[in-house]
């Protein structure tokens, strides 16, 4: 069983890896795929009028700000438009997709952060009407039902909380928490770059090998959205996923690619 | 400010600024407890709640 | 078994509709929720700068011009906004929904028409870049696995083609196709009107019962827009749906009134 | 238009008005068979095809 994470940022290439899972998927492979969508939720958002605002949590990390119009915009972005164009794709290849967010069934749920510390236009400032959360559950269950019965599950934020509310997370960590679940053999991360680099963006400084229990010593050498990637593959680990692979997401055959070692090995 | 809030942990008077806006975080001059500020005019200042880094996409 | 086609036109309540099917849900009531989409579409493709255009057939109905770029927005509007909305009011109330579109899983299957003959701007033209089509094939096994696993399905357009493509289909006419496909007991429309009238709009000259071998001689009385839905009843009651009820989704526990009785009822 | 184009069933030449746009329908003036304008300067026709009536949103 694998899970793949599929970036959204520019230069990922939707078409290969839809390409490269349906010819696995076709093969036998179990795998589930997931996925998040900042980049294009900024886009449609400014459109729309109501243009994104990030705010810089205490200790640095920045994040949307999510009230409740932007998280229905990133819900509508997310499940209505890249998981459906990832089905497509997914379905043009033969491989039987089927698309959920972490709302439907409560496949992804956890607590939603009713108060969120942040340093906002210069102040520090506690955001109350913020929709942003964590996933501390993952409904197994029923993602091995559609496993078993032949598709190939494609999920994508919100998740949901404990109250019922739609809650921006991290599409990293949810991934992980995923693999966890599932037990999974590997997670696979496929974004923009070859993996993690020493002297980013120098791809010659890849790290090609990374000791599962060395992965937080090596958050030193990630930049600030990577942080989030490093954070969430050590939680892979310490649930018990062999293999986590930061890879390129932009090559050809991308998934066969990581399975075969090319990009930060974390094992 | 008409009156300077109290502290909710000391009960020291807080002096705010008139730009203090709801929700902004403020330290106790006496305490140094962190107090967010849940109504101004007149203000109202309460524990600020603790939390742990989680974020969205 | 139930199956509820939700209207998206000014009116109609999504919260009672979601508290009536979350008490009939957690009474044990088999249902399955289908949505449209067009008015709340039409919204956000003129925000976005592509404007709906509708285009008439030569027989008079009018229906979205759906190039891409409309197909990708209507995706996005039903799968990511309407259909989370609904999934979201669901999970509040204790029903476990999960959304899927008809590209999931294949859903909804057809054929995609891959030129239609229109009048547009007053001449009769043939559009070949249209993503529009009908639901003839419905996965009747995924939507009672979820079913027999304690889920409530709510089913939102597009459909999907032969060759994998989305396609806009008349939200009516698949709840017709499911119900017939699920064999269920009762086809329930909800609009913003009482049902059929005899003269739209007085609502004192509803139309409370109709044999079902008569249902095509009511087509006269039908409006536009009510056209389809009465096409969708006369399939639904020719495929072996035993009830077809076209009721108010405007009044409190509008599912419960429809089953009651109140409104057009079609066995 | 150059030379008006031919109707794919019987050959009879199918006068154009300028403004045909591609994807018109035109209807032949001999054998009255409905032909799609696939193509215009020059002009190609061919029949226009059957469809029945399926709509969407």
């Amino acid at each position: 069983m694998f899970v793949i994470k599929i970036g959204g940022s520019q230069g990922v290439c939707f078409e290969s890896i839809a390409e490269d899972a349906a010819r696995l998927f076709r093969e036998g492979q179990r795998l589930v795929l997931v996925h998040g969508g900042s980049a294009q939720t900024n886009q449609v958002a400014t459109q729309l009028g109501h243009p994104p605002e990030f705010v810089t949590s205490v200790s640095g990390f920045s994040s949307r700000r999510t009230d409740r119009k932007t998280l229905e915009i990133f819900t509508m972005v997310c499940a209505g438009h890249i998981n459906k164009r990832l089905v497509e794709l997914l379905q043009k290849q033969k491989a039987n997709a089927v698309g959920l967010s972490g709302l439907d069934g409560r496949i992804w749920e956890g607590a939603r952060k009713d108060a969120i510390k942040v340093i906002h236009q210069g102040r520090r400032m506690i955001l109350r009407d913020d929709f942003t959360g964590k996933v501390e559950k993952v409904n197994a269950a029923l993602i091995r039902s559609l496993l078993d019965a032949g598709y190939l599950p494609v999920l994508s934020p919100p998740a949901v909380s404990y109250e019922g509310d739609p809650i921006n997370i991290d599409g990293d960590r949810a991934a992980a928490a995923t693999a966890v679940a599932l037990q999974a053999e590997a997670l696979i991360i496929l974004s923009n770059v070859p993996g993690l680099m020493e002297k980013f963006p120098d791809e010659s400084t890849l790290i090609t090998r990374i000791p599962a229990k060395d992965v937080e010593k090596f958050m030193a050498f990630a930049e600030d959205r990577m942080k989030k990637k490093v954070m969430g593959a050590a939680e892979a680990v310490a649930g018990g996923v062999r293999q986590v692979v930061f890879a390129d997401g932009r090559i050809p055959a991308p998934i066969a690619a990581a399975i075969g070692g090319k990009g930060t090995v974390i094992s | 400010m008409a009156m300077d809030p109290e502290c909710p942990e000391c009960a020291a008077a807080v002096p705010l600024s008139p730009e203090t806006l709801v929700g902004e975080i403020v330290t106790c001059p006496d305490c140094g407890m962190e107090l967010e500020v849940t109504q101004v005019n007149p203000a109202v200042l309460q524990a600020a709640p603790e939390e742990e880094e989680d974020w969205g996409e």
